[in-house]
């Protein structure tokens, strides 16, 4: 099996995707000829032609809106977001529009469209270039949120999202875009969205993340005493997230912390720590934790490792949620 | 030269049957002498023109005896409506509507009855048959214009000699999703119509507060797209304009726009009380230019037409206006699961077939062995 | 003491505020000689003129992006927003220009600006017309935002809203925006942003609402045996919200149930929770509850009253906690 | 007359000194006689357009040897930066820039090492000193506009005889906020100037691409705003257009639109190969229209200028340059404090500033007491 990285793991995907179904098409800002700004369309332009692989101009509601109507007339779009903050002008055709037809058609009109877009702070990116604003797309009913963490799901993942009939919003954590390269098939295969994945498993206290917080999960976890003994859960789907692997998991372990980069107030990590208080409460040691960005605007980069959550800040959450 | 010209734009005004109900032979006839419209169809669409304020009247009613919830009347502006549903292909091409324009959904098989469910906060009235080539009315004003030239975009990628035409209102061309569908439009040269029903209002903001420019039309010289202005109370205008546009987008010539001058006789929504902003004289004028009366002019002076056969179109106006009323208000309640079965494809996700089943979002009230209580916590 | 409504409140606050400060302009879609379509501005473009009371184009994103310009150059604009559904268009301008302006430029560049927006549902209104989506700007470092319930809350609300340096998003409740009247001074009186009201003290259960939500919890209330007794705290303000409020009366009552008209999942609820059980864990006698909304779009006005939380189910809920 | 004008437009494209450094010399002085540039003004701004150059170069020199993050070069655009600071006068008229336009951030008083600091990833070098009449770089492409036209909106409410002039690329006008922009600004007639520096690219995607318009001028035209094409190599000509334009916005003439064409002769940024998607023989065919170049072959051939000056200059311009890198890397690292502090006016909200203070979002590592948690909790 090849070794890749995120980027080529999701380059192989589309590739793959490009080759089987002919009503995919990918669109947006650079992805054609440059390859986009992170290289994941590289080569796409070459080998499936402009009329597949197309540079946009630069409207990033023009994008949302027209890949919404290329998906109700029949194609696959692929729209991309060149970083999450410019997610901001297509707010409204993804969320007012994308996400309502099939409801407000009665299934009449359908949207099955993939929007990918860059994601996350750590990478000495100028302002808006560092966000993480998933929680906004998981409110927002009628689309489906993704976020992977490595080659493999990432893989898996975005063949799922490309041949769901509805919208899904697929989030790629670009601090380990390039950061490692692990075994993903050649071959298709896909993973459901909505299931999440046991990195390791524990019996005193569940860590819940995704995207690339889950690798500062990781190496917290190399930094705790041995007797500690942690179950680390990468969500990897957001909306819908997998409600029965962290609630098995808390019922196992009787404490939480969840760890994000978005601003703690209103994160998805409110949404998780309110569904295991609720579906736990008996089984529950501990106040469910969270360690996220600070509710304040992700600053430049300067600062934004002392804004983003570390190992240190998740391990030292862990130790005090077992103390309790 | 170092002052020169780079640019020139010219933008024509079309106008063919005049307030006066005189028609301009000349232009009544393309260029190989066919006419515009042969005597038969502009009669036909004279009476679908009537039938359809038929409906509109009925549906004032409706909304001010409670039966129904706020609706935009289309009174005034049947003309264009009926005018670009005429110049394209029933079946072929896709007509993505705002919600002034009921005439064009009718003429290309949306059952009547639809707008109205649509109307009385039913999603149903979105739920475009099958066959019939249109999305549905679009409440967030300049939004779906982005979505016709997506449209377009996929019938040029798969070579079909299909068009999409888009309506909108002039306050619509405010909105930076217009100036975006536009831009797309005419940078892929995709086979898509722009539709502008110039109503002089948006609302209680007139046409001259909501832009600056001298007309709609020149708007599209921003994207270097080819645009014309019409008389749109004179059907005969709208139908060449709106023809040449769309076959030309159909031949490989890209996207047009139109600027359809007309004027909303009634107010905006029936919500809406339009004496509060806008002078009566205005409006008495208007009345004198309404499309009903000045193609009927037209269709009595060519004696294609009488009080007598108007008293006829009438009563089956009003009678079939009745039906599609009733058949709207015959259809039963929507159940409360159809709010859950649409936000996706089944399967629904867990949690939200958990809501469905229980109607409940606190995790006490629902089924205890899906909330992922146990036995004892219940 | 005058009786008025919600809407006069806000009327009466707004004709105070303009008469007090020259800097004040109120601008939106047919705010002017039409008065706004609900009537909020009505009769304040005859008394202070075309030009500060504006109507603009409609373009929601220009209407805040100048609006934003009018405060950084030393206005005090109120940007009005027709319905909460076209927010969308303004979604950009709002998060990613007026809400980071003070910390992006460290002080020297500030937006005082208050966006008012009709909001909610039950008013039998189209598609887009009567959603909640307060979650997404409370989420929004750099924000505030209130939704008053009352008229006398309203108009202090808002004189202290128009007054703050920083963007405000005020949220009107337009269900119940001529429902009924109560005493409002005609003086001038501010409440502070960030403070929830107590609306009937009680020991067993805390109920915690805005918006119009606050009067289906009172129905509730009417329903329930005499000897439940409920607190029912109204947030007023959702950001800052008022925790100690909160966070005080569910260490008294040990319950909780929280009702708002937005899609549960990561609702405001989810963090109002979360905070209650990372801060009063072992007060809690049962998990916090959530009545909300559906995770669906808000459905046209035939269902709509099934998709809202009502006076019974919060009842239920109520009932439901108090056993558990 | 049935098919009649409704409007006609015309574009100009002006160019005073032309590519091989001839000036023509009526368009080189107004209608008065005054010179547009005296030969003081020109040597002062061809000396400040050499400054500005080494500083961009010793920025991607910074950031190419990692002290730096991301950088834009503004290399090839200095003539249009520099002409349109000229014409805007200083601590009166408001800058509202883009990131290509340091020129004249720096020539209204901006410290030249602030958009260095912005780049090393510091909000300081967004802390406009008082004073100084202009808004921070905007990352986001063509959301500024709005900003701009607002700023001239307060102008004119205040009946201040003040512009606003706002800096944009090329790529910005699809932005659907470019368009709000324009018709908001000319809607309400306010003192604003859209100065847009058409460089040819937006990163990877050719002029020709982004937008189907024969120019970009063109598309003040939707707006009925004035408009005109210069050439934006050519410091007269920009410094004429902008002159006419912002002084007609002051004396109440409202917006003016100004499309500079100019090109981008570095990368799009310190992250960008441009090689990867543009011709090596175009940037070199306009790397002959390098606008100092153009500047000093005029200055020489009038004898104002020479080797000897130019190689003083160039020493003297590194040492600066040099100064103000220096001057950027001696500021201290910010405090976290600043992150939390200026997120809203003093006093933080109380979670916030529990946050400050703990450094922490989970409660139990927050201070006990703040945290609401009882002694006997923590
Ligand atoms: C995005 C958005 N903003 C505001 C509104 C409220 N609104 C409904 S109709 C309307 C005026 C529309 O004017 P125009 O485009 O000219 O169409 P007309 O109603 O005149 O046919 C407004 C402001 C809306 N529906 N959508
Ligand atoms: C809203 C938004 N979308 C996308 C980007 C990414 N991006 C940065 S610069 C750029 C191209 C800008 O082109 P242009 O406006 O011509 O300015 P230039 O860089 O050529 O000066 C793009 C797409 C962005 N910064 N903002
Ligand atoms: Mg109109
Ligand atoms: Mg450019």
């Amino acid at each position: 099996m090849p070794l890749m990285t995120l980027v080529q793991a999701i380059n192989s995907a589309l590739a793959q995707e490009m080759e089987r179904d002919e009503r995919v098409v990918i669109l947006g800002e650079d992805v054609g000829l440059n390859g986009g700004v992170f290289r994941v369309t590289d080569g796409l332009q070459a080998k499936f032609g402009p009329d597949r692989v197309i540079d946009t101009p630069l409207a990033e509601s023009g994008i949302m809106g027209t890949a919404i109507g290329l998906a109700m007339a029949g194609m696959r779009p692929i729209p991309e977001i060149q970083f999450e903050g410019f997610l901001g002008p297509a707010y409204d055709q993804l969320c007012n529009h994308a996400a309502r037809y099939r409801s407000r058609t009665r299934g009449a009109v359908t949207v099955p469209m993939t929007v990918r877009v860059p994601w996350g702070g750590g990478i000495h990116a100028p302002e808006l270039h560092s966000d993480s604003p998933e929680t906004i797309y998981v409110h927002q009913p009628g689309l489906k949120v993704v976020c992977p963490s490595t080659p493999y799901d990432a893989k898996g993942l975005l063949l799922s999202a490309i041949r769901d009939p509805d919208p899904v919003v697929f989030f790629e954590p670009k601090r380990v875009y390039r950061s490692f390269k692990e075994e993903v098939p050649e071959e298709d295969y896909t993973i459901p969205i909505g299931q999440a994945k046991v990195l390791t498993e524990g019996t005193d206290l569940t860590l819940v993340s995704w995207g690339s917080m889950v690798f500062q999960c990781l190496e917290a976890l190399d930094t705790l005493p041995d007797d500690m003994s942690v179950e680390l859960i990468d969500m990897r789907s957001l909306y819908p997230f997998d409600t029965d692997a962290i609630v098995q998991s808390v019922e196992k372990t009787g404490r939480c912390v969840i760890v994000h980069e978005a601003p703690k107030t209103c994160g998805l990590g409110a949404e998780l720590a309110t569904v295991l208080q609720e579906r736990c409460f008996l089984h529950l040691k501990a106040p469910v934790q969270r360690v996220a960005g600070f509710d304040v605007m992700m600053p430049y980069y300067k600062l934004e490792l002392d804004y983003l959550p570390n190992a240190q800040k998740v391990a030292q959450a862990v130790g005090q949620c077992l103390a309790y | 030269m170092p002052v020169k010209n780079v640019y020139e734009a010219r933008i024509e005004h079309l106008q063919i049957l005049d307030e006066e109900a005189r028609l301009d032979e000349k232009l009544a006839k393309w260029p190989d002498g066919r006419p515009v419209l042969t005597d038969a169809e502009v009669l036909e669409l004279y009476q679908y023109m009537v039938r359809c304020r038929a409906v509109d009247d009925l549906a004032f009613k409706l909304q001010r005896s409670g039966r129904m919830g706020t609706y935009p009347q289309n009174r005034g502006q049947e003309a264009a409506a009926v005018g670009a549903g005429f110049a394209a292909k029933r079946g072929v091409d896709y007509l993505v509507p705002c919600y002034r324009e009921n005439a064009a959904l009718w003429m290309h098989g949306l059952p009547m009855h639809y707008v109205l469910l649509h109307w009385m906060g039913d999603e149903r009235g979105n739920q475009i048959p099958d066959g019939v080539c249109q999305t549905p009315l679009c409440i967030p004003i300049g939004t779906q214009m982005l979505h016709a030239t997506g449209i377009a975009w996929a019938f040029k990628m798969r070579k079909e000699a299909r068009v999409a035409i888009t309506f909108f209102g002039d306050g619509a061309t405010s909105e930076g999703d217009f100036h975006e569908a536009m831009n797309f439009a005419s940078a892929f040269q995709v086979p898509c119509v722009f539709f502008c029903q110039n109503n002089q209002w948006a609302i209680s903001v007139p046409r001259e507060s909501q832009t600056a420019s001298e007309t709609i039309a020149q708007k599209a010289v921003a994207y270097g797209m080819p645009t014309t202005q019409v008389d749109g109370n004179d059907l005969f205008a709208v139908v060449r304009a709106s023809t040449d546009a769309i076959e030309r987008a159909r031949a490989g010539g890209g996207p047009s726009f139109i600027e359809a001058v007309t004027y909303r006789l009634a107010d905006h929504t029936t919500a809406d009380d339009a004496r509060r902003y806008r002078d009566a004289k205005e409006v008495e004028a208007w009345q004198k230019r309404d499309p009903l009366i000045r193609l009927r002019s037209y269709l009595q002076a060519r004696k294609l037409w009488d009080d007598a056969k108007q008293a006829a179109l009438d009563d089956e106006a009003k009678a079939a206006a009745t039906e599609v009323v009733r058949t709207a208000e015959g259809i039963e309640a929507p159940s409360t699961d159809e709010m859950f079965d649409y936000t996706f494809a089944a399967p629904l996700p867990a949690e939200l077939e958990l809501q469905k089943r229980t109607l409940q979002t606190h995790s006490l009230g629902q089924d205890p062995a899906q909330a992922g209580l146990s036995a004892q916590q219940a």
